[in-house]
């Protein structure tokens, strides 16, 4: 499915509110789960306020794991994790953070529509305007003839967009990302990219990008961070030496090609340990 | 489509006629005699008799066992909601919602006379006890069986547990809710019939609960089957009730109302 | 349904109640212990034949099922009078639950066991010698019969208030009301013969009217006329039978008239005996309730015989005291 | 985690105090007489007393409950799956099976005793057909629940239809099935109550429900109320059981079982 | 995750048994959903027997849908679908097809062990031997110390990979696969990829293969055949014309970007229909 009514660089959500992202640290973090299996030790990671990163790494290593403990749904064993400016997390605000799961998780009993809208529903934006805003956001992600149908009618792809369009909806100032686009077709998913990137640009929210596509993770972050397998540690934390402005031929030139084979090759070491 | 529907429609009723039919064959061929057990013929002519008595008791036990039902559907789904706050409340007190089901109404009837005083509404009451449980039981499962993901959804979006209870747990919960209110509409006509025992009048309107006892007496066997049958007349209404509201809900996201079924 | 809500809270006659009903009629509740049978016919004659009225009342009467709690309705308030029997009473009061009788309907015992004719037996003890029997767990005669006959020989289920198994089975034998089972199972065909607890030594009262204390001594007045208006409608039931049965058919349509009359005439000795005819129906004595309070005592049911005075008040049942000596 | 699991199962215990003080408060402070309702130390009173007969009469009637429990539990779920095997099938009988949760015991009592005699039989079928619903209800939701995906996972790899049951349905019908069997639970030991009131032996074993109708009856109210509590006893005592079968199986998979609960 | 241990071309499952594919013929082929959603409309199609087919195509395009059917999950509401030979699906025995869904579902209530396993279960093989299979299976997708775990327990790669190790543990005549890999990094992806190719080319069963990775159809299959957005047409069917023996250079070669190249641009054009 395409976009085909939206030029190819419009932005995902209205532009009227731009709040400006959060500064991440965290310090020697780690993660047991009970029975033993230590997923994080020692992880020492600093995410930039409006920074756009994306973490490789590979199956199993912890990317998931690392990115509930940002989010909060988790609680690390050991170390520190710091926001600034602090996220006050207010019952009924618009929530500071969306995060994009790697499964889509919508509810089932709600259509297309409204499990676009539900951030803002729990936020306590009237009705005509979270549906307004929800529609907006699904026309951008190709969905704008879906809105009435139920979970159970769309295929793989189309859920992860409404997915995706859940956490786009609220504008957040983090915005956490597990693969969003894996179930995608490439020019699907080249498109969403741009406009992710555009929105990001427009926005200035901190991005943490999870993906197990190289090509993907050098066309869309400023920097990437790679990491080893079990326990999770940092292979590489490159900032990427690509013009800022990043158009679609991009992926043919040789700063590209430069830059993914050093990630590849980051991510072989990472195996390898 | 329309003709599956229709066959759908009718299966009750043909499983009715065969069941009758049934019954009316055995019992005539091992001449049961009628005081024992009346073929569903001697049943008719009885309730036809009786037909004014019969459908007055009817709806004085319907009723009150509406009313048990509502609440119970009411109380029920609330205290589900407050036990599924915390593992510990629940296990505190969880337990002990069980001595409703077990506390025989007979025991407990000075005290619901007393505080309801007699007739249809310490009937309600008694038809509220003995329906009670199934519900908090299968609501309480219901809203322990949501997927932890989205309960992580709920949390990120800071959603007030209000929020939650209303736009996730209890749409999560409604399949399991629904089988508990299907439970509770038979219970909660056991529960008027029991409660009409002990606490129900016969004075104006009398319940089946009165009409079973005395026609049992009597040893109007057909008498009391018509009785039991009316009784269970009135559950499979709210049985019907509770299941279309159910498949009406359920229909467009829920593979338990799915018309599809087992394929094989 | 509407009535019964309406009459949930009048302690006090209400308003708009006297206006219907000419002169200002008080309503009072009267709860039975079992659905409209013959053994009430006598309150729905006083009800039907206008003996309430006249004496100023405007009685609810209220049929019961199985279970129902009326000593314990009686004596929370719920309701004004009650039936009862005499032995329930004495328990109720060993236990701390002071409640009154007025009125005893039956002189002689109307309980007794049945057994099929065809096993020919002569007296309750062949009748306990063999085959099952069903009693009431917990009822004071069973115990009775249990002390003096002995359990051994014969299986004891509960009684579950019908027939049915009498009829089914032979062997079979049952507790009964001679007004009510021995005719339902003879209309099945079946001849049972039925003997009499009273006649193997313990007959207490039956269908007997309770109060609270607390009524007979804030509305003494309206304790008597009730009493006049009952003594009114047994006479006009044992006179007539008829009008009152056909007012109570209607309310229990599972038995038939034919059923009402000859339980109406079965009871009639029971009701009407030599001693009423002396002092008047409904009457009781001193000996009766102390020789029922030994034998509680003596069946292990309660500790300590209640004492008659206590109970037993000469306001409203002046036989009682004229009959009998006063105990030293 | 010790501590809180230490908590999790003083948690009834530290219940079961409050709900008796409060009880006893309450009767003592309203000055509410025995003969309607006992305080607890009353009924504790009466139950050392009456110690032998109670124990005695707990056995009789968790025997016979015992028994009726694991037939609802066999048949209700066989019946289940025979009712989940088309949604013609379903359609057609389902609502029947509501007959059982709406017939009065003591309605068919003489048939109870003609065909399964006097005692423990008889009583444990009353127990049987009180309990049996609830399973069959909540059994069948459960069957129907299973994700549309691994039905057909299932059919692509040639299941037989008894595999499927056993290695697809019937354990995602599990969360289903347990909370029918909690319900049943109770359900059964007031079954075997009923049915002791009217088909039980009165003399020698004699169960709880005659030690109710007697203490009714003889208006001893703190031996009736200790008698119920028995009762409940039973029906806590089932509950557990199936509860902790219930926890040990769907402990690893399951979020109902997961001793997380509710984070907010 | 990687496969430490086993070698880059390990084929994914024991060489004992090589049964052959079955050429799948579908003709007219028409799908409406209730509610009159038309997904498939004269599809015709042709795959031989034995060929390794990879299909692309626009998320919500009805490549899932095209699945199913083939697999006999759904049924045509016209036209005719053939398999010769004829595949007879009789119960109790190992299944001629496998599917790998687009989501892993596994049985939550079963080890990863006993869910690679099941497909041998449900053709009665008995335990041991099962259990040795579904082991080694699971060893070559890089899961051989998770095999005791819960799929609860799991990350999304990882519940995918046991997806995949159930699909193969049957050695199958006709394997179905969607997009199978998507939630993989890219190592472990080609890796995987590799075995099974290999596997493909040792069994010589037919695989139908739908992927949004161009590079991932390009480098595996023999034949591409792209699909247009909804009513799903075939806008291109390619063999493509590279060496029978690929090898992991191959991604870097001409011929290996020109056929990207075609298949780039006729995803467009089918997006564009
Ligand atoms: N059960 C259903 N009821 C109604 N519509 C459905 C149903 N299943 C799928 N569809 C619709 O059919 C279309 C094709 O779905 P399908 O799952 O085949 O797409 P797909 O090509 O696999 O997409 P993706 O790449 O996103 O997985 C979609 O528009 C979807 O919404
Ligand atoms: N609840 C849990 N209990 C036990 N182990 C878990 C749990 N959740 C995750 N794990 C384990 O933690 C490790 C990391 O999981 P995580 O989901 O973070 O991986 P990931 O990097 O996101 O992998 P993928 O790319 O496959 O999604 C895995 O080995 C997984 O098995
Ligand atoms: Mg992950
Ligand atoms: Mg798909």
């Amino acid at each position: 499915m395409a976009l085909p009514h939206a030029p190819a660089s419009a932005p995902l959500a209205p532009t009227d509110e731009g709040e400006g992202g959060v500064r991440i640290q965290l310090s020697d973090l780690r993660r047991t789960f009970p029975g033993g299996l230590t997923v994080l030790e020692g992880l020492e990671l600093e995410v930039a306020a409006g920074s756009f990163v994306a973490l490789l790494g590979p199956s199993g290593c912890g990317k998931s794991t690392l990115l509930r403990l940002v989010a909060g749904l988790d609680r690390p064993d050991g170390g520190t994790l710091t926001f600034s400016p602090p996220l006050e997390r207010t019952r009924g605000e618009r929530a500071p953070i969306a995060y994009v799961f790697q499964d889509a998780h919508l509810l089932p009993w709600r259509s297309v529509l409204d499990n676009a809208a539900l951030p803002l529903e729990l936020a306590g934006v009237p009705g005509p305007e979270r549906r307004a805003a929800a529609r907006a956001v699904l026309e951008q992600v190709g969905l704008g003839d879906a809105t009435a149908r139920y979970p159970a009618e769309l295929s793989g792809g189309m859920r992860m967009r409404v997915s995706l369009a859940r956490a786009l909806v609220t504008r957040p100032r983090l915005l956490l990302l597990d693969e969003p686009f894996a179930a995608l077709d490439e020019l699907s998913r080249s498109r969403l990219d741009e406009q992710l990137r555009a929105l990001w640009r427009e926005l200035g929210m901190t991005v943490l990008f999870v993906t197990h596509s190289i090509a993907e993770a050098t066309w869309l972050a400023e920097r990437v961070v790679v990491l080893s397998r079990r326990p999770a540690r940092v292979v590489l934390d490159r900032t990427l030496e690509l013009p800022r402005e990043r158009v679609a031929t991009l992926r043919t030139e040789a700063a590209f090609a430069r830059e993914s084979r050093l990630l590849h090759e980051a991510l072989e070491r990472g195996e390898a340990l | 489509m329309s003709t599956a529907s229709a066959r759908q429609a009718l299966a009750p009723l043909a499983a009715l006629v065969i069941l009758l039919s049934l019954w009316e064959g055995i019992v005539r061929a091992l001449a049961i005699p009628t005081w024992l057990l009346p073929t569903p013929s001697a049943i008719a002519t009885a309730a036809a008799r009786e037909a004014r008595p019969l459908l007055d008791a009817a709806l004085t036990t319907g009723r009150s066992a509406l009313v048990g039902f509502a609440l119970s559907a009411g109380v029920g789904v609330f205290a589900a909601v407050v036990l599924s706050s915390s593992r510990l409340l629940e296990r505190a007190l969880y337990p002990y919602t069980l001595f409703l089901q077990t506390v025989p109404i007979v025991a407990i009837a000075p005290l619901l006379v007393l505080w309801f005083g007699p007739g249809a509404r310490a009937v309600a009451v008694s038809s509220f006890i003995v329906s009670l449980f199934p519900v908090i039981a299968n609501t309480l499962t219901g809203l322990r069986s949501v997927e932890p993901a989205l309960r992580d959804l709920f949390r990120l979006y800071g959603a007030r547990r209000l929020a939650t209870l209303w736009k996730l747990e209890l749409p999560a919960a409604l399949p399991h809710l629904f089988t508990g209110l299907r439970i509770a509409s038979g219970l909660a006509v056991i529960g008027a019939i029991v409660g009409e025992f002990v606490a129900g009048f016969s004075e104006g309107s009398a319940g089946l609960g009165i009409l079973v006892l005395s026609a049992y007496r009597q040893l109007r066997t057909d008498l009391l089957f018509a009785a039991v049958l009316a009784a269970s007349g009135l559950g499979l209404l709210l049985f019907g009730a509770v299941s279309l509201a159910g498949a009406r809900t359920l229909r467009r996201w829920h593979p338990s109302a799915s018309s599809g079924g087992n394929p094989t | 349904s509407r009535s019964k809500e309406g009459q949930k809270k009048d302690e006090a006659p209400k308003v708009e109640a006297a206006a219907e009903t000419k002169p200002a009629l008080t309503k009072v509740k009267l709860a039975l212990n079992w659905v409209p049978e013959p053994e009430f016919g006598g309150f729905y004659a006083a009800r039907e034949g206008g003996a309430f009225s006249r004496q100023g009342l405007d009685v609810e009467i209220l049929g019961g099922g199985a279970g129902v709690p009326v000593m314990q309705m009686v004596a929370t308030g719920q309701m004004d009078f009650g039936i009862v029997g005499a032995d329930e009473l004495l328990t109720a009061r060993a236990r701390g639950v002071d409640v009154l009788p007025l009125f005893a309907v039956y002189q002689t015992s109307p309980q007794g066991l049945m057994a099929h004719a065809s096993r020919g037996a002569k007296n309750i003890s062949d009748v306990l010698a063999s085959g099952t029997v069903s009693l009431e767990p917990g009822l004071p005669y069973a115990a009775y019969l249990k002390k003096k006959f002995g359990f051994d020989k014969v299986k004891v289920v509960p009684y579950d208030g019908g027939v049915a198994r009498f009829v089914a089975d032979e062997t079979f034998a049952q507790q009964c009301f001679i007004t009510s089972e021995p005719i339902a199972a003879r209309k099945q065909g079946v001849e049972p013969t039925v003997f009499l607890v009273a006649e193997e030594g313990f007959n207490p009262y039956l269908a007997v009217v309770i109060i609270r204390r607390e009524l007979s001594t804030k509305q003494p007045a309206r304790v008597k006329a009730f009493l006049a208006a009952v003594r009114e409608g047994w006479r006009a039931y044992l006179d007539d039978p008829a009008p009152a049965n056909a007012v109570m058919a209607k309310l229990n349509t599972s038995m038939d008239l034919e059923t009402f009359t000859a339980a109406a005439k079965a009871q009639h000795p029971l009701i009407e005996t030599a001693e009423t005819k002396a002092r008047g129906l409904g009457t009781m004595s001193r000996e009766r309730w102390e020789t029922l309070g030994r034998q509680l005592v003596e069946l292990g049911l309660i500790d300590e015989a209640p004492a008659v005075d206590d109970f037993l008040l000469p306001e409203f049942v002046p036989a009682a005291l004229s009959t009998t000596a006063p105990t030293p």
